[in-house]
């Protein structure tokens, strides 16, 4: 079990991408992570939850941080997280839009997962080394 | 000259996206957009930067970015836009 | 049922006070408060989770906003969150400590609520209308 | 002269306790505690401020606040602290 849970729950509205990634950013600042990780966590958390977004603003987009020894793990699940592109489908400005902050997130962090249940459901998970 | 201050993520990005597209309609064809007052930026805001640039070339104008933020440098450097738009570390050096 | 319901979990811990208040914060600023109102959402959220924080750092603290028309309802709850102190109770410095927070919660929002659950486990309520 | 920085909660209010005792023991008895720069301060760190003046006072001493902060100010009130210490609007004023 993780040494330490953090969890977050927030509509599904463009408003509140701000909240998370607030409150991910004070996580790992409190953890300890450099400046430069805590901004690294800060815009991933803020792709993650973009991507998570509703247009009718329903549903809610949660985030879960766990500190296991020196790794602090961060989840986004939204009931609207579609999976990535596949190459050879047709982008809608709306599906170009997620795909680029899911590569901002797999740049700053090449293990990050995005796991789709379905069509839409979706978790986004990435780990930061604490110190390293 | 745009002055843009605060976080821009997918709140904030479409007021961005409006104000230059606003700008750019008015008939300023060589815009620089300021962001040294922004804390924060993600790709959403970046969205709204590109939507500016396709605008203002459909014009043969120009947009210009003065940023020396890490972070921000940093998603500019990230999603390649940092070889899209000129950025410059002063607004002299912009405008110059 | 609550048009927007926020909540976070930390753990009960005097680092994460903090996490909680600007959690509190960035909401009571995002559904439009006054910057003064946020400050007194700030204020109560900070001593109500110093009320929760518990020296072993177990447990855990849960923070629910939920906006419901124009009232944004916070709500406080701890394992380890104990009854207001009656008077004729002798103080130790802890409980003195928490009786200052509650005091200090109840003269930001006279109608806040203290609820305890047997001996310690506790809730703490309080409201604000929002544009008022 | 003690100048606190940042936000003044149950977390950080022991190192404010710590600091202010350690000053009172070397020896200093009229301390000035500079709250100009604390964001945020709860009643945690009102009991730091408090512990310091009874460890003050059993020497004699005085403990003066400097404070402009509107919501410091507000939790001075609140808990009646604002009747127990001097609170100045200016360093300047709290020496002179
Ligand atoms: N957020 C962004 N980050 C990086 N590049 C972007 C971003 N948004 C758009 N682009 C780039 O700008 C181009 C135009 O994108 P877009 O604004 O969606 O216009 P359209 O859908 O009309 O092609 C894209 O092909 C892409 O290269
Ligand atoms: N956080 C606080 N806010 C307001 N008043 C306080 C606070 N802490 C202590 N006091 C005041 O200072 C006095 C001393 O309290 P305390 O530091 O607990 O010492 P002791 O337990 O030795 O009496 C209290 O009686 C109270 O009036």
């Amino acid at each position: 079990m993780a040494e330490e849970r953090f969890s977050l729950r927030v509509p599904a509205a463009a408003a509140y991408v701000g909240t998370a990634r607030i409150f991910g950013g004070a996580i790992a600042r409190q953890v300890g992570l450099s400046e430069d990780d805590v901004d690294d966590v800060k815009l991933a958390i803020s792709e993650a939850c973009a991507a998570g977004v509703r247009e009718d603003g329903d549903g809610t987009i949660g985030l879960v941080a766990e500190r296991d020894g020196a790794i602090l793990a961060f989840e986004i699940v939204g009931e609207d997280i579609p999976p990535p592109l596949s190459d050879d489908l047709v982008a809608t400005p709306e599906s170009f839009r997620r795909s680029v902050g899911y590569d901002v997130i797999r740049s700053l962090f090449p293990d990050a997962a995005i796991l789709s249940e379905g069509d839409r459901s979706g978790r986004i998970r990435f780990a930061v080394p604490i110190g390293g | 000259m745009l002055e843009v201050n605060g976080e821009v993520d997918i709140y904030t990005a479409p007021k961005l996206r409006e104000k230059l597209i606003e700008l750019i309609d008015a008939g300023n064809d060589r815009v620089v957009v300021d962001l040294e007052g922004v804390g924060f930026m993600d790709s959403t805001g970046l969205g709204s930067l590109v939507a500016g640039l396709k605008r203002i070339r459909e014009k043969d104008g120009e947009l210009a970015i003065v940023c020396t933020s890490g972070p921000v440098l940093k998603v500019l450097g990230i999603t390649g836009l940092d070889r899209v738009f000129p950025v410059h570390d002063s607004v002299g050096s912009a405008l110059g």
